[in-house]
């Protein structure tokens, strides 16, 4: 069975010489490819997760009565969200990279505390995370005033008002621009490739720099399983909205 | 095919010619603080527009496209640390003597005391991205390329020690120990892949007045010695490659 | 849009302030290596001028070109999006998916390497330079992003709108050019201008295809000062500058305008 | 002048209107009262081809509202509507709101449409906000800008839907001032309303509706005493 | 039982409550009625200490609401309020909503809670909506959650604003019955309505606010017919 495909790939590899699917019959283009899904993947759960913890902690420490807090976090939002992520990477990975502890397990090669992997989830994670912080701020925001005012005056204190009350809330109300953010965040780690991160971009680049002739082939390839991921994600986010959904509210 | 001469009349038509070279390969091609591009290799390219008698324009290509330029016309030239290889040259006109030729070798720690190709295996290895020995290097020894965009990220990367060698041009390499900065390392392999490197004219003047001239502009650089002369000027290493060239076409034209 | 409204609440001597903080660090950082940050950072003061105007310069032409191309096949697919007619809704809402959701990185790879470097038509041969191919590369996302903007602003006025019209006895499309699409054009600018700063920010990407814009320059500059890896914090962190600078404005006016919009509806 | 005949209109599975008829004469007011539900906002948009029907027929002058081969364009510049919402234009000034209509759909000549929207202005007496938006009118102008918008037209009947239901306690008496001039004026009227003592004041009719059909009607005089439906007695004694 | 001497309140330059001043004895039913922005909602705000007030003293049984020092906590389960736009928690069933004070606040036993919390749901004749959310009630039977909400704090005094302004004319009557019953079982209200009819049949006493001030007030009986205050008989006579 496996054979047969191969074959036929081969087959067209000969007759068609600008579709050569090169992966579908070598092994170790394969290997490639399947790898750099799974590091695609890899990166993007992580990045996800990250960046969803950091708009959490940041939309809290911007609600802190300290003022310095405050700007810190103001001034890593903005930092963020006006420069290319792109840049981010290669100056979190090159520029602070060199800064950060090594440990040595064998004489020379150093392992970097934090990998180029590691760099790419950190720094795309804060970027993603900038808007995320956002986010979780206007959802808070957006339950109304009101609302509050109600469970004060039923006299809760002001935590339980927010643990109860306004977080609920609030998160569904974000929901939906959260899944745009990561969204976007998954398709941004496309740009890990910058840092020789050996995802799926990265891999196929490296696959039709060596044989041209798959460069159709593997365009096509990225195409589908980035709108794939997506999708994923997408029907992901849209069940969990669907089953956060209160009865009767919203729409 | 007949001889249209096209390039060669266009060029000399309206007085200047398209030189396409690299923007990002010292000394062969790099930019100096104002913007300029300069090099060994624009050297060659004035010295050409200045035998010609026309102006000289620069391109800067990419080791992407740079073939694809000359063949749409978009540049009269190319001089740009190409390796001559077969499949190439079904493309362009790679015409004369090479006016160079280097290798593939790795800078690597000294501490490593690397001694052969075979000692880069499983071990990661910085590269460039789009390099055609990446492949080389991984199929053959078994190393695990971490390419990079850039030579600065990747010769980063090796002094970060996220990998235990740089692959590369030997000569790049040899002009970058030479050059103090990097005391720790070595190139401590046989150079693989003796490439050598050539310009390139559209294929269709390949046997034409500009394929002629073109070689005739190298056999004489070698001749007179201009290449060794460029050599010394950008502190490329002297290759012995080179100097054989010399001695080899010192009498060529009386032959 | 949430997002950006918020910006207008820092003052701007924050992110000035970090800037400053993130120049300053490198040179306190720096042990002093045979190449020093000093050599580094004088030298790119020296490649400072080149960068910006023939680097940064060729960032804003790619991002103004592709704004002002993504806007009008955006605006064309947008109302698509919103046709009468089945198949070209769906076909626009297709279309917009497609390009919405593929990374960047991808759509430029695509468009830069699998697209011809020359188009003949009518018989001329018509060569297509790099950038213009980035530019058309990253049109193709703000083009998709852009539909959406139409259709959700047209979508967010309310259907009694639609209904007023149509009880006052105006056609279709007296009602959308007349009544709902210029209720729109306020509430799209922000988000439009939103899209201009992202799309701004993805303009690096195009030299990893060799395009000359800044990043692309400012490996060549490092290229040329040898590579030292002392040069990549002040070089990178000129170029982060740069793009802030050329950003925040941007992000600061979108609020602006969103505040004195929002007033007025 | 309009004819209901045994109107049946469904959404989806729900049947709202089940079987209305009843006919309004020319230069007649009625009005349609009835609890939240009950259709009577869906059988106005009905009359007004805003909603399609399922069954039965609206005529309008003789003419079938819900024949296929209709004009809408021609129903509709003899039949105005105003909302609950009055749903003017935003981005168009009071007197903008009102000139709309007749210089983009009857294609009339801008100096006349102005001097009549002028007219229409101080009818409803908003002479001096001409130049208003709507954001910057209270919702009783606003309200009185909707009317004169739909009179631009120069309906034969208009329709009002709860037209009052927005507005707080003292500003609903502005709009039911100039409604009460119109039908004074002879304009045929459809109202839909809440206000018992108004609808007891400028009826010639009342109409009853709950859950679909029309339960109880008669002229206001003994509309209001002698009902004999359960259901419209028990919705009556509600009324504080 | 509730006192209010010369009351002031402003915001920023705008002075909205200008000397207020009224008593209200234990199991009295107060109503305050006026036009829009005359300060009702400020005025029963300040009794909850939802808002400070610059000037004069608040005392609901003889305890200083606006003491810096003052437990708000034991303020709050002595002052139940409902607001006009029910503020129901959306993501909590109506029985959720009517438990969580409760528990949440005065940490009682969950049984017992239930318990309670079902027997008002019942009062408000709200028998099996108990697993409903908000979202799923109507106005008039979420206003009564509302109302369910407030009296399992077992409070001594309700703050009515306005409960039934949002609600349509039918469903106004099934939350006026509840409070009605409320004040017939003897707990001191305030409310805030615009419902003439329902303020005459259930204050002992009617309070008339403009501008910050009381104009007149007084029992039902004389204060519908006796308004000496011409902006008093003004508001009155708009009332169709
Ligand atoms: N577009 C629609 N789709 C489905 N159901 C609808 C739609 N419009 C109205 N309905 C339903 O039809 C019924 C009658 O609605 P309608 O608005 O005509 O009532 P109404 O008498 O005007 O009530 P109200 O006094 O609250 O305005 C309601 O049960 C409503 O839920
Ligand atoms: N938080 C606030 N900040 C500033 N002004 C306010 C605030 N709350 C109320 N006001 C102003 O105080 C005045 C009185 O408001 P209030 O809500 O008490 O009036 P009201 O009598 O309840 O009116 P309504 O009948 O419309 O509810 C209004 O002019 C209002 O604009
Ligand atoms: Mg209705
Ligand atoms: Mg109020």
């Amino acid at each position: 069975m496996g054979g047969v495909m191969e074959d036929f790939f081969r087959q067209l590899a000969e007759d068609a010489p600008r579709w050569n699917f090169i992966w579908m019959y070598d092994e170790r283009q394969q290997g490639k490819i399947l790898s750099g899904i799974w590091m695609t993947i890899k990166l993007a759960v992580a990045c996800v997760a990250l960046s969803v913890v950091i708009g959490i902690v940041g939309a809290w420490l911007q609600g802190a009565r300290a003022a310095p807090v405050r700007l810190l976090v103001a001034g890593y939002i903005q930092f963020f969200r006006n420069t290319p992520p792109f840049v981010q990477l290669l100056f979190f990975y090159f520029a602070l990279g060199q800064f950060t502890p090594t440990y040595s397990p064998d004489g020379w090669l150093q392992q970097p505390i934090i990998s180029n992997v590691g760099w790419a989830i950190i720094s795309l994670s804060f970027f993603a995370g900038a808007f995320n912080v956002e986010i979780f701020r206007a959802g808070i925001e957006a339950v109304p005033q009101s609302t509050q005012e109600a469970s004060e005056s039923l006299g809760f204190s002001r935590l339980q008002s927010y643990r109860y009350v306004v977080l609920p809330l609030a998160f569904r109300v974000c929901l939906p621009a959260l899944n745009n953010n990561l969204v976007n965040l998954v398709k941004t780690t496309t740009q890990a490739f910058a840092i020789a991160v050996p995802e799926l971009l990265y891999q196929s680049v490296s696959i039709w720099n060596d044989y041209p002739s798959a460069q159709n082939p593997t365009m096509v390839l990225l195409f589908v399983v980035y709108i794939l991921l997506v999708a994923v994600l997408v029907f992901g986010m849209h069940r969990w909205e669907r089953a956060m959904r209160i009865p009767g509210y919203g729409t | 095919a007949e001889c249209t001469n096209d390039t060669w009349k266009k060029v000399m038509e309206r007085g200047k010619i398209v030189v396409g070279v690299k923007a990002d390969y010292k000394p062969w091609g790099f930019r100096n603080d104002s913007g300029e591009l300069v090099g060994m290799e624009i050297d060659m390219a004035r010295d050409v527009a200045d035998t010609m008698g026309v102006e000289l324009e620069l391109v800067p290509v990419q080791s992407s496209n740079r073939m694809q330029f000359l063949e749409q016309g978009k540049i009269d030239l190319m001089i740009a640390t190409m390796s001559d290889r077969n499949d190439r040259r079904e493309i362009v006109g790679i015409v004369g003597p090479n006016y160079y030729t280097s290798g593939t070798n790795v800078m690597a720690p000294k501490a490593l005391a690397l001694k052969e190709w075979e000692d880069l295996r499983g071990k990661p290895v910085c590269g460039k991205q789009g390099a055609f020995y990446n492949k080389i290097v991984e199929e053959r020894y078994g190393a695990e390329i971490v390419a990079f965009t850039g030579n600065a990220e990747a010769k980063q990367a090796l002094r970060d020690k996220k990998c235990i060698a740089w692959v590369y041009d030997d000569s790049s390499i040899m002009s970058d120990l030479s050059s103090g900065q990097y005391e720790e390392f070595e190139m401590p392999l046989a150079s693989e892949d003796d490439n050598p490197w050539g310009l390139a004219v559209p294929k269709a003047e390949e046997q034409c007045v500009f394929g002629q001239f073109m070689s005739g502009m190298q056999y004489n650089w070698h001749r007179d010695g201009t290449l060794i002369e460029l050599e010394k000027k950008w502190g490329i290493q002297p290759t012995a490659y080179l100097e054989k060239q010399a001695e080899r076409f010192k009498d060529w034209l009386a032959e | 849009m949430l997002v950006v409204r918020w910006v207008a609440g820092i003052p701007p001597w924050v992110p000035v302030m970090l800037f400053v903080a993130a120049l300053a660090w490198p040179a306190i950082a720096a042990a002093q290596v045979r190449y020093s940050y000093g050599d580094a950072t004088e030298a790119l003061w020296r490649w400072i001028p080149f960068l910006v105007t023939s680097g940064f310069f060729f960032n804003v032409l790619i991002s103004v070109l592709s704004m002002a191309i993504g806007t009008v096949l955006g605006a064309a697919l947008g109302l698509a999006q919103i046709s009468l007619y089945r198949p070209v809704r769906q076909a626009a809402w297709f279309i917009t998916q497609l390009f919405r959701n593929s990374p960047w990185l991808v759509l430029l790879f695509i468009v830069l390497l699998a697209f011809p470097f020359e188009v003949t038509l009518f018989g001329t041969v018509i060569p297509i330079p790099d950038w213009t191919k980035a530019v058309f590369g990253l049109s193709l996302p703000v083009m998709a992003n852009i539909s959406e903007i139409v259709r959700g602003a047209v979508q967010s006025v309310p259907t009694a709108q639609w209904e007023a019209s149509e009880s006052l006895a105006f056609s279709r499309r007296q009602t959308l050019w007349q009544i709902i699409l210029p209720q729109c054009y306020k509430r799209m600018i922000p988000p439009w201008m939103n899209w201009y700063a992202i799309l701004t920010m993805a303009t690096p990407l195009c030299s990893l295809l060799g395009v000359e814009e800044l990043i692309t320059l400012t490996r060549q500059a490092m290229e040329s000062e040898n590579n030292h890896p002392e040069l990549l914090v002040p070089f990178y962190t000129f170029a982060l500058l740069l793009f802030f600078a050329y950003c925040y404005p941007i992000a600061r006016l979108t609020i602006a305008l969103e505040r004195r919009f929002a007033v007025k509806l | 002048m309009i004819s209901l005949k045994d109107v049946h209109k469904s959404f989806g599975d729900l049947e709202v209107l089940k079987g209305i008829t009843f006919d309004v004469m020319k230069g007649e007011v009625i009005c349609i009262i009835g609890p939240s539900g009950s259709g009577k906002s869906t059988l106005i948009r009905c009359i007004n081809a805003l909603n399609d029907i399922q069954r039965g027929s609206i005529t309008v002058e003789g003419q079938e509202v819900h024949d296929p081969n209709l004009d809408k364009l021609e129903l509709r510049k003899k039949v105005g509507m105003v909302f609950q919402q009055y749903n003017l234009f935003p981005h168009k000034t009071a007197l903008e709101n009102v000139m709309m209509a007749p210089l983009l759909v009857l294609k009339q000549a801008k100096a006349d449409v102005e001097q009549r929207a002028r007219r229409l202005m101080k009818k409803v007496r908003l002479e001096g906000k001409e130049n208003f938006y709507p954001g910057e009118l209270s919702g009783g102008q606003q309200q009185r800008v909707a009317i004169a918008r739909s009179l631009a037209m120069n309906p034969d009947v208009m329709l009002f839907d709860e037209v009052t239901a927005a507005l707080d306690p003292e500003t609903v008496k502005e709009v039911l001032v100039t409604i009460k001039e119109l039908a004074a004026e002879g304009m045929t009227c459809i109202l839909v309303t809440h206000e018992m003592g108004f609808a007891r004041e400028v009826a010639d009719h009342i109409y009853f509706t709950d859950r679909g059909v029309i339960v109880e009607h008669g002229p206001p005089a003994t509309f209001f005493t002698e009902a004999s439906d359960p259901r419209t007695q028990e919705f009556l004694s509600q009324i504080l």
